[in-house]
Formats: structure tokens, C-alpha cells, sequence
């Protein structure tokens, strides 16, 4: 095949071109949520599906997230591969059910006679002042359930490679994208939210950590937007002579943790950084990993930088007190490493 | 009125279900005397069953075909069989056993069926998404099959029912919403929990159809059933029945029912509506005395046969609950 | 027809809305301009402004009392000005800054006033619960107060709208439902996402009156809150009401409203319900052309002295983020 | 004050007890829940009450978890002191969003202006078969979210001082009881399930590990009915010469920290019993924890025995082999010390 030529998409673009592709390709994928008609998705996964498939194929639904995500479940139980967007993953609390319960449960409870193929979207993150329900990322959350896939891209290539790879799978996956890396105009700039996307389509497989760049000091372990935090805290280290290793875990579950171990025996150091809630999460299941795996290569007990747990706060010198960003990153490296 | 093929039917059909489910009271007794312990026996954990609530199961599930969906609740051994379930594999898996529906992953709350399209969920009214999910896909798939989605009155009172019936009502689906209501959720009476008498008057709420089918006589949920299911099929949308039935039993299995008197216990029994339609059938002559005998004995020699079966299955490998947590 | 001092009352109080909500639209642009971004300025996230509902508000908050109970939704400002909340602290919150209610911990949906009993969630229908809530406790502690709720025509297909109705009319509780149909959810229209014309329908689903408000006059308001309000006070329990109302701006602050027409945006401007509003008070002689003018002048000191108090006043300290996790 | 006689009390009666004597003392506590009145709870933490104090004050409610356990939100925030019950944690996904965005975190949002004090009781755990959605424990996941304190009694005596504290706390309380140590008479019967119990009110600290079984070579730390397991285990140990103690965490949030350090200190090895899922939550913080805080002490890296990451099976071999029970618990000792 030959090379496609240097393309640049954000990595909304990049999300809504793996799922037009799929429909293409497949008749029974269909999408539904809030404003993912005409609006295109309040963050932009959807646009320009309603009108290269129309309202069929495309429908925008009522503020029903109980109904239509249980109905996206009932779907895919019967033949359909829908994909159903919840807008903000903090409104998960009004149909935790169907998603738990339900979406992540039916297959294991049938004996696996009963497949659930969908794909549950939604937006996560913050940093723009959207306050207390608006502003989460609970992908640690998520993960502890058993039943579903946890898929959280950093980038516009691997965004469309998991959708595709998403919406391939006979397993329910929740697919999180952070509106930090979506490259909307309105948002605030983010140059790691373009990038190179083959027209084609091609998947990046779930399950498979993906090492953004590689280091030989400290490993930096993350996801999401916080690989681009994380990158350019490298970058800085770098500067200081810190070799950083940043490792993308890309999906929670399945969680690589062979590439967790294997950094670590690396670098024997670990930096987890985690724009969730600090305690119960994400962050003790990647240090736990480190030290189910690589005890005696740990130089110095792994590290966590995480979103305190509190409630995120509204006004921006609080909210930005709480966030990971590239400085805390790198303060935090250097200290681990001992510099 | 049915034919008598039809009314036959029902009864047997009632007679089955009725059958299949006190030999559940007594197979859930084994092992728990004297001490009762709810992790004992063969057949462990909660048991709801549903003694007295057959003419809802065999009166809509009558119209049914197998490729129909069925979504049912924590109480669903009688809609299951009504709508075709293989009674071996449901007893298999509510033993527990590998031959069972789920390989005695899922249990007696959460039984899916692949040959039936029948799935059922403990969490109350959660399972009204799914049968509207059903439905779309029908559509969008261009099958004339239809969603059917049984829950209790308790039910009525969730979110889901709300949304549910507004997205089904919006969307134009094939679901038929069958409210079994027998007057109770657990200890709690529908006066003390529901705002207005009638769950059929809130199809008004979405534009549908609320029927109220006021006592428990499997003819009357028939030719209810029998309109909302053609309705469904031709494309006429959803409809909302709600059946005022009885259930003769506990809420689950070992329940004391310090709420409930012995005099409405007695009444309910006393108005049995299997007893009384059998009745009407024998008199009529659709039925004759040893047709109606032949019908107890048969069910009897079919329920054995499964409970056999389930008791003489294998348990799967302990080591199996690793298995089908992903496709 | 309500006195006019109470007609000018409605009358103050939807323009200091109006007023208030414009400033908030050239507030929100400072710092976003000439490429928006949503995190910049003085007051960054979300903004939803309700410019075009104050007859809702007004008429509604027109009969209670600061120690009734009101709960808003992501699109507060109008109600809890309408219900006496200091705008000097809404401003200070919506600035971040630490005068503010909930010293920025809060933000524009999350607006909380121990002074006037206000509420508001971002969290569609989800105030809706807390409403009840509040009117149990006033019935528990003998207080007369009641609670008012107030939601959008999309939250009326949430499940927590139906589980809500349903309680409090089964408690006979104090509480007035408000529904203010926008005809809009971001940019679903209403009948996209609700299976019938009008939410008041709804009421009868659980009993209680249901009442609609055609059109978008704080008289009609007044007069319909009037009686669910007074209904609520002597115990006579809750009642739903939907005023039809006009969303003038965007669903937030730099949408594109793509979905809308020029047509239709021209056509409510048109009829923006206090420009109609004051134009039968100056002809009927309750306002005079003055004193419309100070209406409008001294609406506009109060609101810049609001914000300029908010501009002013410092923000809290990083560190304090930490704080009120717990009491 | 004289010493109260010896009154043994099951685990639901002293929870009941507690809950009577603060209505007594104060008059806005009551209670709300399906089949609280004259059932008495399922699982009997509200027996008694209805006769005692009448239907106002001890209310069924309709199968509406989001709009009671919301009516108790606000009930709290206009004076009251509300019990709500949520039969099983399962069902949290019906009502999540009153719990989450909510009941946690009306007090953060108003800057602290606004008290929610109330106290949400819910039943937890497996072993009796009740299958995927009536046998979990979930207190990881909600320990992960911030503004609510999540409380865990093992014994009657901590359950009715837990409860009584957790009704005076000004905060939101998750109390989750399981129904593996309630004493009832139709559960496997478990002696530790009744105990002696004061009659008078008295309080247990929210927020203090207790120290079950003291020991001085390997540290167990665990919470609810796995405190039971793990005393077994300790006494099989023991007789084997190895000593475990056994802490009970009682509370995940807030979490008593330095108790899980303080032991690790002593005993040098840690392992972590959790009947919740393995991933994502309790045992890798525990865990995280002793590595921030007693890194250096660790003769060997931690150790956890979690429910796997599966949905609960309801067959009894399938559910048996996922659960840790006393034989697992000493197994993975034995391996921890090396014998
Ligand atoms: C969301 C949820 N809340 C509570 C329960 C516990 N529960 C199980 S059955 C039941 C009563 C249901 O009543 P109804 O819907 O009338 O059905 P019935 O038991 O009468 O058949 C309750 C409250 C549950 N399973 N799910
Ligand atoms: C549970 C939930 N779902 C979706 C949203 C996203 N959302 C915010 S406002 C809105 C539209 C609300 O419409 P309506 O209730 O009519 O209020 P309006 O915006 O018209 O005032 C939506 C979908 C949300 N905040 N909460
Ligand atoms: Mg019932
Ligand atoms: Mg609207």
C-alpha cells in the first residue's frame, strides 16, 4: 500500500472520520446521544454524520441517558453496533445502571451467549472553569467495574485507531476523549490535538500501551490529555539532562501492565500522573502494577501526581492549584530522580 | 372470545408455569431446614417466584413468536416459559449448573435466551431500556418482530419507566409495556407509593395507549395483548397495559409477609385465577375432566423432567467464572 | 389582574434580569476576543444566560419569601435574581472570586444561598429531587414555606421529573413544578424529544394540576403561580405549570446555533416579553415614560455596581481549594 | 458511670438501636427507604423503628431512589438529618447522581456554606448467590469520590458507635453494611456477628483503624465482613506460628493512613484482603499507601487478595472460587512470610 500523504486532522475530525468510515463500511453501526444531529456533538466526535447519513443513522435523542444508552444496549443485543454518546462523563449518575449493570454485565451473566458490541463515547476532563459536574474525569471509576473496555486516546492518530478498533469490538468499550485533545477552536490551543491521520482506515488495538517517548531515568505513566502534559514536562526535563520515558497507557482496561513493568525495569522509577481524583483510582492501580512486577528494580518508591480529592473548583487559581500540569510534572520527576 | 385452541392453550400454558413454580418452593426449601440459610441447597440465593401472576405471562406471551424480545424482571420464571424458554436449561441454570442458560453464571434474576430473545434484569424497571433497544433495532433492521417489556407496579414509579415509555412513544417502536401489578412492591403497597390508582392512565403522558385489564382473567390480557401486539407489529406504535394480578406467594422465597393479612392471603387463593378459569372451561365444555387432569399430569411429568435434569447436570469448573467476562 | 404596583414589580424585576444577563454577555466575551476560548477571561466555563424567561422567574418568585425553597438548573441567573439573591455575591461567584456565595468554588451552575433558600444544579432534572427535599423538611418542621423547582422543557423527559411528581404528590407536599419550555434543548427542539405538546399534560400522570402558560407575560405567570403557590402554602400539595417561554441568545455563550433560523431569531426578538410587557403598562397608565426610564437606569447601576464589586474583589487563595471538602 | 452488663447484640439490632436512640434525642433524624417501616429493612438495620416512631418518622417510599435519596439532600440542607436507605449498593447506579453531584458536593460548591448532614445506609456483599447484581461490595468506587465519607463496621460494637457518629457528622455519611456481619437468622450464621453491644449511645471515631488482632509479622488489612475471614485466618496463622495482625480500616474515607503505616512499620509485610473488584480500587491504594509511607520498611513487596475482575457469578463453586475467604487469606500469608 502506498504511504498516504501528510495529512493534518484534530483529533475530533479524526473521531468522526473512524466512525463515518465504519458506517460505511457497516450497516448496523449507528449513532445516538444529545446534540450529535445537526450540532455534531457538543465536542465535535460527530460532525458531518447527520448529513452524509441522515436522522436514521444519526439521531439526536431526548435528555434520556437512561433510555437511549439501555436502548443502545438492547440494540446491540439484537444485531445493531450502536455508538451512543454521553455528553460529559460526569453525568454518568443518571444511568450508571445501564452501563454497569447492563451494557457491562449481560454477556458474562448469559455465559457469553449474548454479545453487547457498542461503543459508550464521552467527553472528560477540565481545566476551563465548567466547575463541579462538568469538569471529571472518573476514568479510574470506570475501571473498576468489570465488563467493559476503557479506551482513553491522547492523540489524533490513535483516536481514529481506536475507533475503529472500538466499534470492531464485540465487547462493550467506553470510549473517553478528553476535551483537551480535541482540537476544538474553542478551546484553548493545543498543538498535540493535530496531527497526521491516514484517510484509510486502521486500527490501533485496545489493550497496548504506547510509549510516547522514550527515556532511560524516570517513567512517566499516564493517559489522556496528561500525556501531553507529561511530553512537555519531558521536554524540560530533557533540557535539564532528565531522560523521561512517557508511557501512554491508552486503554485501562485492558491495562498493559507488562508495559508498565517493563519501563520500570527500565528506569527504575515511577511517576504515575493522573488528572483523576487522587485516592482509590488509577493512580494505586498503576503503582500497584510496578509493584507486582517490579519490586526489586524500584530505585526509589513510585511516585503520584493527581488530582486532590476534592470537588473541582469553579474559579481558575483554584482549579489550577489542583490540576497536573507540565511544572508539577517536572517538579515531581526531579525529585524522584533526585535532582 | 379466543378459540378453544386458544383458551387451551393459556390454560396450559398456566398450568406449566403454575407447576414449575411450586416445585421451585420446594426444590429452594432443600437444604435450608431446619435452619433456614440462604446460601444453602441446591438452589441457593433469592427466589422470587410468580404463583398467581400466570395469566399476564400466557396471555400477551400467546401472541408471541420466538424471534419476538422479551425483557423481563427479578420475578421471571413465568413470562420465560411463556414465551418458549427450554424449561431444562432454565432449571439448569437456576441450579446453577453448566447446562444451564449462562452456565450458571447468570441465575435465576439475569436468564438470557438466544432462541427466545429473552433477557431479565434485577434492578427494578432497568429493564424497559433495553426492550425499547430491541425495538429500534427491529425497526432499523426492517424485522416486523416486536419488544415486549413485563415490570412490576413497583416498578412504575423509576425513572426508566418514564423514559423509557416518552423514548419508545417518540421513536414510534414496536414495544408492547405489559405492568404487572399485583398491588405490592416487596412490603410496600401501590397506595403508598404510586400517586394516582391506574399506572395504565399515565400512557397519557406520551400519547399512547393506557389499557387497564382490571382483573386477572387471561382472556381479558389476551385481546388486550392481542391489539397492542398488532399495533406494534403494523408500525402503530408503542402501548401500555396494566394487569391488576395476584401474587399468591411471598415477594421472594422465605419471606415472613408480616405485611400482609391472612384474610387477603386467603382471598387471593380463594380467587385463584388458574382454579377459576379451568372452571370456566370445564363448563363450557372447552375442556373435559380428564383433558384438564391430562394437562396438571403432563406439566408435572415436564417440570420433573427438568428439575431432573438440572439436579443431574454438572456444575461448571470452579475456575470457568474467569471465562466470558469479554467476547 | 394583579395591582400595579405589583405589575411594576414584575415589571422592575424582569429588567434587572435583562440587564443583568446582557452585561453577562459582553462580561463573558472579555479576554476571548479575537479567537475565543472558552478558559479565558474573567469569567470562563459554560455561560447560559436566560435572557428572554424572566416572566417565568418574575411572575413565579413574585409570591415567595426568601425562607421559601427554590432549586434552578444550569440556567439560573433569572431565578435567583427573581428570588432576592444579592447580585453583588452572584457576580463575585461568577468571577471566581472569593465574596462570591460559594468563594468560586461554585461557578454559574452551582449557585447556593443559605439567605434565600436557592439551589442550583448543572445536572439536567437533578434539582428537581432536592426540591422535594426541601418541601419534606418544611412539612416535617411545620414551617409554611414550600419549594419551587424549575426546569427546562428537555429535563421533563429525565427520570428524576417523573420520580419527583410522583413523590411529592404521594406526600402532599408543598411543592410548585416549573416547567419553562424554551422549545429547545441546546438544539433539540421539544418535539424531537417529547412524545407529547405539552409537559402539563403530565401532571395527571400523578394526580395534580397541571397548567399551562401559553404564552411568555409575567401576568399569566403571576396569576397561574399565584394559585399553585397558594395551593402548596395551605397544604393542598404540588402542582406542575409550563409557561411557554423565548430563549433569546444562544443555549451558551459562543454557540453557533446552527439549528436555528435567522427567521426564527428575528420572530422572538420580536416579541420579547418585556418590551410587550412595558408597552401595556406605559398605555394603561401603571407606568409612565419616566418612570419606565428609571426603571432601565437604575437597573443598569445595580448591575455594574455588581460587577464591578465582582472585578474588584480578590480571588481566593490557590491553596484553598483544599478547604470544604467536609464540614 | 457503672460498667453495662454483658448484652449481646446482633449487628442489625445495635445498628437499629443506635438509629432509635438519636430520634429519641433529636427529632429531625428519621428514616427513608423501600420496606424500612414494617419490614424493618431487609436486612433488618431499621427493625423496631416504625412501631416505635410511627410512619412520619420511619417512611417507605416508592422504588424512586433518585427523588428520595434527593428529598433527603435537600431535607438535610433545610435542617434535617435524614437516613436514607439504598437496599443493596448495587443499585447505585439508578441514583448516582444524587449521591455524587449532590449529596457530595452541595457543601464544597457553596464554598461551605451549606451543611448536608445525612446518612445514606446501604447493604453490601456476596456468598449467598444472589448473582452479578445483588453481590457487590463497591466501597472502592465510591471512596474514590470526593465529599462523602465512606464507612465500613466489621463488629456490632463499632457498627452502632459508627452510626451513631455518622448521624451527628454535618457531612454526608455512606454507611455500607454488609449483610454477611448483620447476624441475621437466615444468613450462614457467623458468630462474630453478635457481640456485646452498651446499651447506652457512645460513638466510634470515624476516620480510626482499629487494630483487630494485634501481631508482629504480617499486616492484614481489610474492612467489613473480610475482618472476619481474616481473623480466621489469624488463628489458623497462629497456630502455625505466624502472627498476623489484622487492621480494620472501618472507614475509606477519610482513610487512616498512617495506621496502615504505623503497622507496616512493625510487621514489615502488608497484605491487602478486598471483596471488592480487584482493579481500580481499595487493595492498590492500601497498598500505595504503605509504599508512600513505609517504603523502606518492606521486607517484601505487598500482596493483595481481591474479589478478580469479573461480574459476581451466581453459581456457588464460580462465586467461591472468586471470593478470599480464611483458607486464601492464610495461603497468601504463609506466602508473604515465606513459609
Ligand atoms: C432499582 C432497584 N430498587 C430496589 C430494588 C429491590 N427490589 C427488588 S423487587 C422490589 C419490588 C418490586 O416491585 P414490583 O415492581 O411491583 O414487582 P413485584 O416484585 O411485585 O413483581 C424491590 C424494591 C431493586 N431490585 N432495584
Ligand atoms: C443529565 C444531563 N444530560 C445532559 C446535560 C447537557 N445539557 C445541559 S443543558 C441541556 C439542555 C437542557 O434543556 P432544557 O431542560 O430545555 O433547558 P434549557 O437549556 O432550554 O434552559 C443539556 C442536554 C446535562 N447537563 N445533564
Ligand atoms: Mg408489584
Ligand atoms: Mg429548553
Amino acid at each position: 500500500m502506498a504511504v498516504a500523504a501528510k495529512r493534518l486532522l484534530t483529533t475530533s475530525k479524526a473521531i468522526s472520520e473512524a466512525i463515518a468510515e465504519e458506517m460505511e463500511r457497516d450497516p448496523t453501526v449507528f449513532v445516538m446521544g444529545e446534540d450529535v444531529g445537526v450540532y455534531g456533538g457538543i465536542f465535535g466526535a460527530t460532525e458531518g454524520l447527520l448529513a452524509k447519513f441522515g436522522p436514521d443513522r444519526v439521531m439526536d435523542t431526548p435528555i434520556s441517558e437512561t433510555a437511549f444508552i439501555g436502548a443502545a444496549v438492547g440494540a446491540a443485543v439484537s444485531g445493531m453496533r450502536p455508538i451512543a454518546e454521553l455528553m460529559f462523563v460526569d453525568f454518568f449518575g443518571v444511568c450508571m445502571d445501564q452501563i454497569y449493570n447492563h451494557m457491562a454485565k449481560i454477556h458474562y451473566e448469559s455465559g457469553g451467549n449474548v454479545k453487547v458490541p457498542m461503543v459508550l463515547t464521552t467527553a472528560i476532563g477540565g481545566g476551563y472553569s465548567d466547575g463541579a459536574q462538568h469538569s471529571q474525569t472518573l476514568h479510574g471509576l470506570f475501571a473498576h467495574l468489570p465488563g467493559m473496555k476503557v479506551v482513553l486516546p491522547s492523540t489524533p492518530y490513535d483516536a481514529k485507531g481506536l475507533m475503529i478498533s472500538a466499534i470492531r469490538d464485540d465487547n462493550p468499550v467506553l470510549y473517553m476523549f478528553h476535551k483537551g485533545i480535541m482540537g476544538l477552536g474553542w478551546m484553548t490551543p493545543n498543538p498535540r490535538a493535530t496531527d497526521d491521520v491516514p484517510e484509510e482506515p486502521y486500527t490501533v488495538p485496545i489493550g497496548v500501551a504506547d510509549v510516547k517517548r522514550e527515556g532511560g531515568d524516570v517513567t512517566i505513566a499516564t493517559v489522556s490529555l496528561m500525556v501531553h502534559r507529561a511530553l512537555d514536562a519531558a521536554e524540560t526535563l530533557a533540557g535539564e539532562g532528565i531522560q523521561a520515558e512517557v508511557l501512554d497507557l491508552r486503554s485501562l482496561v485492558p491495562l498493559d501492565r507488562q508495559a508498565i513493568v517493563d519501563s520500570v525495569h527500565k528506569t527504575h522509577r515511577l511517576l504515575v500522573v493522573d488528572e483523576d481524583y487522587r485516592s482509590f483510582g488509577m493512580s494505586g492501580e498503576v503503582i500497584t502494577t510496578a509493584i507486582e512486577g517490579a519490586f526489586d528494580y524500584l530505585d526509589a518508591p513510585p511516585v503520584r501526581l493527581a488530582y486532590p480529592d476534592v470537588p473541582i473548583p469553579y474559579s481558575r487559581p483554584l482549579e489550577h492549584f489542583c490540576l497536573p500540569d507540565a511544572e508539577k510534572i517536572a517538579t515531581a520527576a526531579r525529585e524522584l530522580v533526585g535532582r | 372470545m379466543p378459540s378453544d385452541d386458544v383458551l387451551r392453550d393459556l390454560h396450559r400454558q398456566m398450568v406449566r408455569i403454575r407447576i414449575f413454580e411450586e416445585a421451585m418452593v420446594s426444590v429452594y426449601q432443600e437444604g435450608k431446614t431446619p435452619a433456614f440459610d440462604i446460601a444453602a441447597g441446591p438452589v441457593p440465593g433469592e427466589m422470587h417466584l410468580a404463583a398467581g401472576q400466570e395469566p399476564a405471562a400466557a396471555g400477551v406471551c400467546a401472541h408471541l413468536r420466538p424471534s419476538d424480545a422479551v425483557t423481563a424482571t427479578h420475578r421471571p420464571h413465568h413470562v420465560a416459559l411463556a414465551h418458549g424458554m427450554d424449561m431444562s436449561r432454565l432449571a439448569a441454570e437456576i441450579f446453577g449448573k453448566d447446562a444451564g442458560l449462562g452456565h450458571g453464571k447468570g441465575g435465576h434474576m439475569h436468564l438470557f435466551d438466544t432462541e427466545t430473545n429473552f433477557g431479565c434484569s434485577g434492578i427494578i424497571a432497568e429493564g424497559m431500556p433495553t426492550a425499547v433497544g430491541h425495538a429500534l433495532a427491529f425497526k432499523k433492521l426492517g424485522r416486523d418482530d416486536i419488544a415486549v417489556s413485563f415490570f412490576g407496579d413497583g416498578a412504575a414509579n423509576q425513572g426508566a419507566f418514564h423514559e423509557s415509555l416518552n423514548l419508545a412513544a417518540l421513536w414510534n417502536l414496536p414495544v408492547v409495556f405489559v405492568c404487572e401489578d399485583n398491588a405490592w412492591a416487596i412490603s410496600v403497597p401501590k397506595d403508598k407509593s404510586t400517586a394516582i390508582p391506574n399506572n395504565s392512565d399515565r400512557g397519557a403522558a406520551y400519547g399512547i395507549p393506557g389499557v387497564l385489564v382490571a382483573d386477572n382473567d387471561p382472556v381479558a390480557v389476551y385481546e388486550a395483548a392481542g391489539e397492542a401486539v398488532a399495533r406494534a407489529r403494523r408500525g402503530g406504535g408503542p402501548s401500555l397495559i396494566e394487569i391488576k394480578t395476584d401474587r399468591l406467594l411471598g415477594h421472594f422465597e422465605g419471606d415472613p409477609q408480616l405485611y400482609r393479612t391472612k384474610e387477603e392471603m386467603d382471598r387471593l387463593r380463594e380467587r385463584d385465577a388458574i382454579r377459576a378459569f379451568e372452571g370456566r372451561l370445564v363448563e363450557t365444555g372447552a375442556l373435559d375432566e380428564a383433558g384438564r387432569d391430562r394437562v396438571w399430569q403432563e406439566a408435572r411429568v415436564e417440570v420433573d423432567a427438568a428439575i431432573e435434569f438440572a439436579r443431574q447436570s454438572p456444575y461448571p469448573a470452579p475456575e470457568s467464572a474467569l471465562d466470558h467476562v469479554f467476547a
